[in-house]
C-alpha cells in the first residue's frame, strides 16, 4: 500500500522539552492508524507539525510521496489534511454552518457577499454524503458534544480532506457515539480516506483500528498491526511496565446515607429545565455513579449539589443537614470534596503555583492561614507532601499550575480534594484524558476512599469506569434517573439501553 | 538571597533599557527645538533630584500617582479595568473637603485620620458603583467607570460652587473653589520637622502612600482576601468552585482600587490644595495611574517605582521649561518609555539576538 | 416645539457624529479581538493632520484621507506592539494616548509657532454639501438638514457599511471567530494577526476620521484638547452598543441626544436645574440605562488577549 | 525655540483700538536701543496654558513687551493640573526671580501661602486679590468692558434676542455675563439675554453648538466670556450669519466680518505696568484695579464693523463709568437691582 503521509527522523524542541525525537511515521492509503502514548508523550504535537501549526525543529514531511513543508493550516489543508483536535476549534455562538465554512467561505459578488444559503446547502449534502447528522442553524454552544464532533469532522471533509486527523475524539463521546463514530470512520475509510486517531482507550484501539504506533517520551517505540497484539500489551509499551487495567475491590456493605438528594429541579444555563426531580441517596463505604448520555443533566446536578448552581425545587441533604442552595464555602465544609469534570476550567487557577492551587477552597482554614493571612510555608510544605504521595510529577511546586501536563494537572486535583478528608467525594469524569498509568492510581484512590467507610458519587460518561467502580448505577437521562442496577449485575447492553432513555429495569 | 536579587535585576533590567532609549529617542525632539539634550536632561534630573527641596518636590508629585497607580494595579489583580480613577480621585477630594467642614471641631489627631478616611471612603463608594453593576448586572465597568468620572467632575463643581462654597458657608463672596480645610486638619509638611525641605511642600502623604503600596503588596500577596481577589482575576470559575464568591470580591476589589484612588485625592486636598476648584477637566492622575501601574507590571511594588519616575520626569520637567524645552518633550517621552516598556518583548529580542550574534563570532 | 424638536435631532446628530466613527473603529478592533484603549490619541492625530494637510492642499477631502492614513499609521503601532510584541494592549494604548497629545502639541508649536491652537483653515466641511442642498427645500424637515455636516452623512454610512462587513462578508465572519475563538480560526487557515492588524488599520483610520470630523467638521482648526475625552466615550458606546455596529451607532446618538437636550434645556423648560445636573445627565442616562435595559455585555471572548501561534 | 524666543501669539490680537502710547514704542524700541535690563520675570500660567486666546496669552504679551522694551528674561510655568500652582510659585520663587505672576485667580490661596512662605519675593496675581504686601494683585473691571459691548449689542439686534456664552460658572465669569446683561438692557430694554455656560474654555465644537442653538432660539449677536469655546461660537456666526462679540483681546481677526466688536480686557498692561514697577524699583503691593477709568477694559473695533451712532453710544456710556456716573452691576443680584440710569 502507498504511504499518504510519512513523516521522516522528526525532532521538535520545546524551550526545554524535547516533545518528539527523531520520530518516523507513515499513514498508508485507506487505513485508521491510532497513535498512542501517555500523556505528553508527544502525540499532539506530532500531528500539529503534520497540519501546520507547529514547524517540525528538525525532520521531513511526504504527503504522497512528495517532501512538502507545511508551514501553516493553509499548506495542510490545501494538501488534503484535516484535523480535529483534542479541544474543540469551535466558534461558540457562531451556527454549526458558520463554523464549517469559516475560511473556505461561499461567497457572492466577488467575496463582498458572505453565501449563507449555499453554505447551509453545502453542509447538509456533505453532511448527508457521510452520514454525519447535523443541523447546520443552531449555535454551537448549543449542542452536544457528541455533535460538536461531528461538525468537526464536517469541517475537515468540507475542505476536501483525505487525511483526517482526530486527537482524543472519543474522550467526550458516550459509548454508543463512540460505536457511530468508529462506523463513521470505517465509512470515511470506504471512500478513500486515511485516517490518525489518537487515543488512550486501549479497547477503542483494539476495535477501531488498523495500525497502532506507540510513542514514549517523545521518542517512538513500535508500530504493530492490530491483529498481532492485545491491550495488555499495548499497555505494557506504551507505560515501558506491566499495568493492572482491572480495579481490585472487595464487596462490601454499605453504611449509612452520607446524602440525601431529593426530588431536586434545576435549569440550565439557557434557562431550560436539566433537573427534572432528582432523588437518590449515596451511603457510606459506596460508590454510587451516575452515568449516561453527556447533556442529561449530570453537570447541572453536580454543580446544584456542590452550590455552583441554583436548583429551582427539591431538596439536598448532607448527614442530616440541608445544604440545599448553600453557597459552595458551606458545601465545602460540610465534607464534601469535588473533582470537577474540566480541570481547566473549574479546577484549577492555571495562572497560580501548584502550592496555592493545593489548597483552593481550604485556603481559609487553619493551619493554611491564620486569622487572614496566609501562612506560606505551611501551605508549599503541605503542596510537597501532596506531590509526593501522589506521584504529581514537577519539577517543584513554585511552578504554575499551566506548565504541568493534564495527567498530572488532574492528580493534583485529586489529591488536593482527598487530603480534605470529606465526608462525600464527588468525582466527575475524574478520568477524563488522563492515561493509563494515572487512571489506574486514580480508581485505586477512589476505591481507597470507599474502602475508608466514605461516600463517593462517581459521575462519568464511561460505562467501563463506571462497571469497573460503582457499587450502584444510577442512569440518567433527560433530566430524569431512569433506573438505578447494582454495579456487579450490570451489563453494558442494559445500561445502553437506558441510556438512550430505553425501558427501566426492575425497581 | 542572590536568587532574589538575579530575579530583581531581570526585572529592572528591561524597564532601564527602555528609559535609556527613550531618551536617545526624546534627544531628537530636543535638537528640534534647536536646544541641546544635555542642556535638557540635566535640567530634567537637576530639577527633579538636585537637591533635597526639589527631590521633595518630585516626591510630591508622585504621591498621588502612587495612589492612583495602586487603584489600577489593584483591580488589574482581580481581572477588572478600573479607568475611573480620574471619579475616585476628585470624590475623594470633596469628601475630604465635607468632612473637614462639618467636623472642623474636632482636634487634628481625630481630625486629620477622619477626613483621610472619608477621602478613601468617598473613593470606595464611586469605585464600587462599578464594581456592583458589574457583580450583580454583568453590566461592564469600563463603561461605567468612564461615565462616573464625568458625574464625579459635574457633582464636584456643583459641590463647589453652591453647597461648599465659601459663599454658602462663609457668607464670603462667591469664590471658584469651596472652603478651605481648617489649619489643623491639615497634614505635617516635611519642612516643618525636617528643615532641609526647605521650601518643598512635600507633606506626609507619600509616607502613607509608601505604606498603601506595602500594604497592598501584603493584602494580595500574603492574605486569604488577596488570594480570593487574585483567584477571581485569573480564573472566576475555579475560584467560585473553591467557595470563593465572585460578586463579593468584584465589589471588594472595586472598592479598595475606588478607596486607593479616593485616598490619594484625600491627601492632595489635606496635605497640598486645602480645597476644590471648580475645574473643567479631569484632574488627570486616574489615566497616567494606568500607565504607572501598567508600568510597574501591577506590583504594588513596582508601583512605588514607577510612580517615581513619572514623579521626576514631571517636577522635572519644570526646570526644562525654564531653559526653554517645551513640556511637550516630556510627554513625548513619556509616551516612548511606556511604549518600550510595553514592547519589552522586542527589547528582548533584540538583546537575545545580540547575545547570539556574540557567541557566533566566539565559535 | 417641533422646531425645537427639529433642532435637537440635528445637535444630537453633529454631536455623536466623531463618537460614531472612532466607536465603530472600537468595535472592529474589539470584535478581532484587540483592545483600542487608544482611539482618543488616534483622534487627536486625525484632528490635527487634517489641518496640517490643510496647509498643504486645498482640498478638504485629501485633508480627510490624510487623517484617515495617519490615524491607521498610529494604529499601525499600536497592532505591531498588541498583535507582533504581545503587549499589554492597554499598555501600549495608553502610551499612545499620553504620545499623540503632546506630539500634536509640540508639531503645533513647530509649525505655526504657538501653542493652544492653529489657524483656521478655508472651506473646511462644516456645511450641508451643496450636493444635497435640496434636502432643505423639504417643508419643516429642511432646517435638520440644513445643519448636517458632509461628516454626518458619512456617519450613517459608514454604521451601515461596518454593519454589512461584520455580519455579510466573508471577512466579517473572520474578524469574529478571530474575536472569538483565535485558534479556532487558525486551525481552519485564517490568518489571525493579519485580521487583527487590518481590523486595528480599520479603527486607526476611523479614529482619524472621526479627529477630522472635529477638527475641519465643525470648528475649522486643531486646538489641543478639542478631543478632550471623546475616544473614551466612544469606547463606552461601543460597549453600551455590545460591540455591534448598528448598537454603537445608536448608542453614540443616545449620547448626542442627552446632550443636545442639556444645550437646550433652558427652551424645554428645564433651565431652572443647576448646569452642572444638565451635563450629568448622558452620563447618568447611560448608567442608568446600562444597568435598568441592557445590562450584561459578553465582549469577545479572545478581546485583550495576544495570541501566540504555537502556544495554547 | 518654543515660548522662549517665539511670540506666543501672532500679533494680529492687536492691541485694542485705543491703544496706548506705549504700544506704539513698543514696536518700535530696537532692543539693541536700550540698555538691557538685567532681570527675570517668570509666568505661571494656570491649567489652560499658552494659547488659550484668553489671559493666559495676553499676560504673555505684556511680558514680551517688557522683554522688547527692556531686554528682561521672561520665563513660563504652564501647570498640568490645579495642585501644580503651589509647586510652580514655590520653584519660581526658590530660583530667585524678579517677580512671579500667577495668572488666574485660581492662585490665590497658594499665592497667599508663597507670600508668606517667600517675604522677600515679589509676586502678582491676575484676577484676583492676595493681601500681602510682596503681592500685587492685578485686577480688572470686566462687568465695565463688558456693559459697554453690552450696549452695542442691544443696539445692534433686530430679534431683541441676544446670547452669552459662559466658560464655567465662576464669579469672575458672571462678570462678564452680568455687566453685559445690564449693557443689553441699558441700550434696549426690551432685549432677552439668552446664555449658556458650555463648563469648558476649550471645547469649541460645542461652543459652535450652543451658539448654533442660541442663533436658532433667534439670537442674532452672541457674546463670549469662554476662550477656546469661544472659537466656536465666531465659527458659527461666520456660517450662519450673526453677530459674534469676542473677548480679551480683539478677535476680529477670525472673522472680520462677523466679529461686530470685541471687549477688551488689557492683562498684558497689567503685567506691563507692574513688571515696569519692578524695574524701576517702585513695586507695591496691593490691588492695582485697571478699569474704564484707566483704559484696562474697553471694547475695541478693528475690523470697523461698528455704525457711528453704536461708538458714539458706547463712549457716552463709557464716559459715565468712568467718572463714576454709576456702579456697572456685577453679579445676579446686583443686576437684579440694576436701575438704568439717565445719562
Ligand atoms: N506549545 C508548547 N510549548 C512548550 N512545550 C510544549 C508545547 N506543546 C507541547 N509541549 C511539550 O511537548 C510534550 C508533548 O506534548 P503533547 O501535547 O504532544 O503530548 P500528548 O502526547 O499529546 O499528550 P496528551 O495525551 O496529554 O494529549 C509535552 O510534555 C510538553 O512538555
Ligand atoms: N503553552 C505551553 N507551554 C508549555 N507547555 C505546554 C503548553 N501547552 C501545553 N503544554 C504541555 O503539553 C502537554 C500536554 O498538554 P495537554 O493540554 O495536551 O495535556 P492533556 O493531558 O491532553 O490535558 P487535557 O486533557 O486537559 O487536554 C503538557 O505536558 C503541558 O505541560
Ligand atoms: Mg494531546
Ligand atoms: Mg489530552
Amino acid at each position: 500500500m502507498a504511504n499518504v503521509v510519512e513523516m521522516k527522523n522528526i525532532t521538535k524542541v520545546f524551550p526545554g522539552v524535547v516533545a518528539n525525537n527523531n520520530v518516523n511515521f507513515a499513514l498508508e492509503k485507506g487505513e485508521i492508524h491510532v497513535l498512542l502514548g501517555e500523556n505528553g508523550a508527544g502525540k499532539t504535537t506530532l500531528m500539529n507539525q503534520l497540519y501546520g501549526l507547529y514547524e517540525p525543529t528538525s525532520g521531513e514531511i511526504y504527503i504522497n510521496g512528495k517532501l512538502t513543508k507545511i508551514k501553516d493550516p493553509n499548506v495542510a489543508i490545501s494538501m488534503g489534511i484535516g484535523m480535529v483536535h483534542q479541544h474543540f476549534m469551535l466558534v461558540e455562538p457562531f451556527t454549526v454552518a458558520e463554523n464549517i465554512v469559516l475560511g473556505s467561505e461561499p461567497s457572492r459578488s466577488g467575496g463582498l457577499k458572505l453565501d449563507m444559503d449555499k453554505a447551509i446547502k453545502d453542509v447538509e449534502e456533505i453532511s448527508a454524503k457521510y452520514g454525519l447528522k447535523v443541523d447546520p442553524n443552531v449555535k454551537v454552544q448549543d449542542i452536544s458534544v457528541g455533535m460538536q464532533q461531528r461538525v468537526e469532522i464536517l469541517k475537515a471533509l468540507y475542505r476536501g480532506a483525505d487525511i483526517l486527523i482526530l486527537d482524543e475524539p472519543t474522550a467526550v463521546l458516550t459509548p454508543q457515539e463512540i460505536d457511530e463514530l468508529g462506523k463513521i470512520l470505517r465509512n470515511l475509510t470506504g471512500q478513500g480516506k486515511s485516517i490518525i486517531l489518537i487515543t488512550h482507550k486501549l479497547k477503542e484501539v483494539m476495535a477501531m483500528s488498523d495500525r497502532v504506533t506507540v510513542i514514549r517520551r517523545g521518542e517512538k517505540i513500535e508500530t504493530l498491526k492490530n491483529e498481532n497484539t492485545n491491550t495488555d500489551e499495548l499497555a505494557e509499551i506504551m507505560v515501558g511496565r506491566k499495568v493492572n487495567l482491572v480495579v481490585e475491590k472487595d464487596d462490601k456493605v454499605a453504611g449509612d446515607v452520607v446524602m440525601s438528594v431529593k426530588d431536586l429541579q434545576a435549569v440550565d444555563n439557557r434557562g431550560i429545565p436539566a433537573l427534572k426531580g432528582v432523588s437518590f441517596d449515596v451511603r457510606a463505604g459506596e460508590i454510587f455513579a451516575v452515568a449516561g448520555v453527556d447533556g442529561n443533566g449530570q453537570s447541572e446536578l453536580v454543580e446544584v449539589i456542590t452550590g455552583l448552581r441554583k436548583s429551582t425545587g427539591g431538596s439536598i441533604t448532607l448527614l442530616g443537614k440541608d445544604i440545599t442552595n448553600r453557597p459552595t464555602s458551606d458545601v465545602i465544609d460540610a465534607g464534601v470534596s469535588h473533582i470537577p469534570e474540566d480541570r481547566h476550567k473549574r479546577g484549577l487557577v492555571l495562572q497560580h503555583s501548584l502550592a496555592e492551587n493545593s489548597v483552593l477552597g481550604s485556603h481559609k482554614k487553619a493551619p493554611f492561614s491564620k486569622s487572614g493571612v496566609l501562612d506560606y510555608p505551611k501551605i508549599h510544605e503541605f503542596c510537597l507532601g501532596l506531590i509526593d504521595e501522589f506521584d504529581v510529577r514537577t519539577p517543584n511546586e513554585k511552578v504554575a499550575a499551566k506548565s504541568l501536563s493534564g495527567g498530572n494537572q488532574q492528580k493534583l486535583i485529586v489529591a488536593r480534594e482527598l487530603s480534605r478528608n470529606p465526608e462525600l467525594l464527588i468525582a466527575s469524569q475524574p478520568t477524563r484524558g488522563v492515561d493509563v498509568g494515572a487512571i489506574e492510581f486514580i480508581h485505586k484512590r477512589l476505591v481507597a476512599e470507599r474502602d475508608k467507610n466514605k461516600a463517593v458519587l462517581l459521575v462519568s460518561l464511561e460505562l467501563d469506569e463506571v462497571m469497573a467502580l460503582a457499587d450502584r448505577i444510577a442512569v440518567v437521562y433527560d433530566g430524569q434517573i431512569v433506573g438505578v442496577v447494582n454495579g456487579k449485575d450490570a451489563t453494558e447492553k442494559e445500561l445502553g439501553i437506558m441510556m438512550a432513555g430505553g425501558s427501566q429495569k426492575k425497581q | 538571597m542572590k536568587k532574589k536579587i538575579n530575579y530583581l535585576l531581570e526585572n529592572v533590567k528591561y524597564p532601564l533599557l527602555a528609559i535609556a532609549l527613550a531618551f536617545l529617542i526624546g534627544s531628537i525632539f530636543v535638537i528640534l527645538t534647536d536646544n541641546s539634550p544635555i542642556v535638557a536632561y540635566s535640567a530634567l534630573l537637576d530639577g527633579s533630584l538636585g537637591n533635597i527641596p526639589k527631590f521633595g518636590e518630585t516626591l510630591l508629585k508622585t504621591t498621588p500617582l502612587i495612589m492612583t497607580g495602586l487603584a489600577v494595579a489593584f483591580a488589574f489583580r482581580s481581572g477588572l479595568f478600573n479607568i475611573g480613577g480620574e471619579g475616585q480621585y476628585l470624590v475623594g477630594a470633596i469628601s475630604t473637603v465635607t468632612a473637614a467642614w462639618v467636623l472642623q471641631d474636632l482636634p487634628g489627631f481625630i481630625l486629620i485620620p477622619i477626613i483621610l478616611l472619608a477621602g478613601a471612603f468617598g473613593g470606595a463608594i464611586w469605585g464600587g458603583v462599578p464594581g456592583f453593576l458589574k457583580a450583580k448586572l454583568g453590566v461592564h465597568e469600563v463603561i461605567v467607570s468612564i461615565m462616573l468620572n464625568y458625574i464625579a467632575l459635574f457633582l464636584t463643581n456643583f459641590l463647589v460652587r453652591v453647597t461648599l462654597n465659601p459663599s454658602t458657608l462663609q457668607g464670603t463672596e462667591q469664590k471658584a473653589y469651596s472652603v478651605m480645610i481648617p489649619e489643623h486638619a491639615r497634614l505635617l509638611k516635611f519642612n516643618e520637622f525636617m528643615p532641609v525641605f526647605g521650601y518643598s511642600s512635600l507633606h506626609v502623604g507619600i509616607l502613607i502612600a509608601i505604606a498603601c503600596a506595602v500594604g497592598i503588596w501584603f493584602l494580595l500577596f500574603k492574605t486569604t482576601i488577596g488570594y480570593e481577589i487574585r483567584s477571581v482575576g485569573h480564573n472566576p470559575y475555579a475560584s467560585e468552585y473553591g467557595g470563593i464568591s465572585i460578586s463579593k470580591n468584584i465589589i471588594l476589589s472595586m472598592m479598595i482600587s475606588g478607596g486607593l484612588a479616593g485616598l490619594g485625592g484625600a491627601m492632595t486636598i489635606a496635605g497640598l490644595t486645602f480645597k476644590v476648584d471648580q475645574s473643567s477637566g479631569l484632574p488627570g492622575y486616574g489615566f497616567t495611574g494606568i500607565a504607572v501601574a501598567l508600568v510597574g507590571k501591577n506590583h504594588p511594588l513596582g508601583v512605588l517605582a514607577s510612580a517615581l519616575l513619572f514623579g521626576i520626569m514631571s517636577n522635572g520637567s519644570r526646570k526644562m521649561q525654564f531653559e526653554g524645552i517645551p513640556k511637550e518633550v516630556v510627554g513625548i517621552i513619556q509616551g516612548i518609555i511606556i511604549i518600550f516598556i510595553a514592547g519589552e518583548a522586542m527589547l528582548k529580542f533584540m538583546t537575545t539576538r545580540k547575545k547570539k550574534e556574540e557567541k557566533g563570532e566566539v565559535a | 416645539m417641533l422646531v425645537i424638536f427639529i433642532a435637537i435631532i440635528a445637535s444630537a446628530l453633529r454631536l455623536a457624529t466623531p463618537l460614531i466613527f472612532a466607536a465603530l473603529g472600537s468595535v472592529f478592533t474589539e470584535r478581532s479581538g484587540v483592545v483600542n484603549i487608544a482611539l482618543e490619541g488616534i483622534m487627536i492625530m486625525g484632528a490635527f493632520f487634517a489641518i496640517l494637510a490643510m496647509e498643504f492642499v486645498s482640498n478638504p477631502w485629501i485633508a480627510v484621507l490624510v487623517a484617515m492614513i495617519v490615524g491607521a499609521i498610529t494604529a499601525l503601532l499600536l497592532g505591531f506592539l498588541a498583535i507582533n510584541l504581545k503587549a499589554n494592549q492597554v499598555v501600549a494604548g495608553t502610551a499612545i494616548n499620553i504620545l499623540a497629545g503632546s506630539l500634536t502639541a509640540f508639531l503645533l508649536e513647530m509649525v505655526w509657532h504657538r501653542s493652544g491652537q492653529t489657524d483656521t483653515v478655508a472651506n473646511a466641511l462644516t456645511k450641508n454639501p451643496e450636493t444635497l442642498a435640496f434636502l432643505e427645500k423639504i417643508p419643516v424637515l429642511g432646517s435638520l438638514f440644513s445643519g448636517l455636516t458632509p461628516f454626518v452623512y458619512l456617519a450613517i454610512i459608514f454604521s451601515g457599511v461596518s454593519y454589512y462587513v461584520m455580519y455579510k462578508t466573508p471577512f466579517g465572519l473572520r474578524i469574529r471567530a478571530v474575536g472569538e475563538h483565535p485558534r479556532a480560526a487558525d486551525t481552519v487557515g485564517v490568518n489571525v494577526y493579519r485580521v487583527r492588524h487590518i481590523c486595528v488599520l480599520i479603527s486607526g483610520a476611523l479614529a482619524g476620521l472621526a479627529g477630522a470630523s472635529l477638527s475641519l467638521g465643525t470648528v475649522n482648526m486643531f486646538r489641543e484638547g478639542m478631543v478632550s475625552g471623546k475616544g473614551f466615550i466612544a469606547i463606552a458606546a461601543a460597549i453600551f452598543g455590545k460591540w455591534h455596529p448598528l448598537g454603537a451607532f445608536a448608542a453614540c446618538l443616545f449620547f448626542g441626544l442627552t446632550e443636545a437636550i442639556q444645550i437646550q434645556a433652558a427652551s424645554l423648560g428645564l433651565g431652572w436645574i443647576p448646569s452642572e445636573f444638565l451635563q450629568m445627565l448622558p452620563y447618568i442616562a447611560t448608567v442608568l440605562a446600562l444597568a435598568g435595559l441592557v445590562g450584561r455585555a459578553v465582549a469577545p471572548a479572545a478581546s485583550g488577549e495576544p495570541y501566540e501561534k504555537g502556544h495554547r | 525655540s518654543k515660548p522662549a524666543a517665539e511670540p506666543a501669539t501672532e500679533p494680529a490680537a492687536e492691541p485694542a483700538a485705543e491703544a496706548t502710547t506705549e504700544d506704539a514704542t513698543a514696536e518700535e524700541a530696537p532692543a539693541e536701543d536700550t540698555a538691557k535690563v538685567d532681570m527675570v520675570m517668570g509666568m505661571i500660567t494656570d491649567t489652560g496654558g499658552l494659547g488659550d486666546q484668553s489671559f493666559n496669552d495676553s499676560g504673555w504679551m505684556g511680558l514680551e513687551r517688557l522683554e522688547a522694551e527692556y531686554g528682561i528674561e521672561r520665563k513660563v510655568l504652564e501647570s498640568e493640573s490645579a495642585d501644580d500652582y503651589g509647586p510652580n510659585l514655590t520653584s519660581f520663587a526658590e530660583a530667585e526671580v524678579d517677580i512671579v505672576y500667577g495668572v488666574g485667580f485660581l492662585f490665590n490661596e497658594s499665592m497667599a501661602a508663597a507670600a508668606a512662605q517667600f517675604p522677600n519675593q515679589k509676586f502678582a496675581i491676575i484676577d484676583s486679590v492676595v493681601e500681602a504686601d510682596n503681592v500685587a494683585s492685578i485686577t480688572f473691571a470686566e462687568n465695565e468692558g463688558s456693559f459697554l459691548v453690552g450696549v452695542i449689542a442691544g443696539m445692534t439686534t433686530e430679534t431683541n434676542k441676544v446670547g452669552f456664552i459662559g466658560g464655567m460658572k465662576f464669579p469672575l465669569i458672571e462678570k462678564f455675563e452680568y455687566g453685559f446683561k445690564a449693557g443689553v438692557k441699558a441700550a434696549n430694554p426690551d432685549a432677552e439675554v439668552i446664555s449658556n455656560y458650555a463648563d469648558s474654555f476649550e471645547d469649541a465644537a460645542k461652543g459652535k453648538e450652543i451658539a448654533t442653538v442660541q442663533h436658532q432660539q433667534g439670537a442674532d449677536v452672541i457674546f463670549h466670556a469662554a476662550g477656546g469655546v469661544g472659537i466656536g461660537l465666531i465659527q458659527a456666526a461666520e456660517e450662519q450669519g450673526f453677530w459674534a462679540i469676542g473677548v480679551d483681546q480683539d478677535q476680529s481677526h477670525i472673522s472680520p466680518e462677523r466679529v461686530l466688536c470685541s471687549m477688551i480686557k488689557r492683562v498684558d498692561e497689567g503685567v506691563y505696568q507692574v513688571g515696569q514697577s519692578v524695574i524701576d524699583g517702585n513695586f507695591e503691593g496691593g490691588v492695582h484695579l485697571f478699569s474704564i477709568a484707566n483704559e484696562g477694559v474697553g471694547y475695541s473695533d478693528n475690523a470697523g464693523n461698528l455704525t457711528e451712532e453704536q461708538v458714539a453710544a458706547a463712549e457716552k456710556w463709557k464716559a459715565a463709568i468712568a467718572t463714576g456716573a454709576f456702579v456697572v452691576p456685577q453679579t445676579e443680584a446686583e443686576f437684579n437691582a440694576f436701575e438704568v440710569p439717565e445719562i
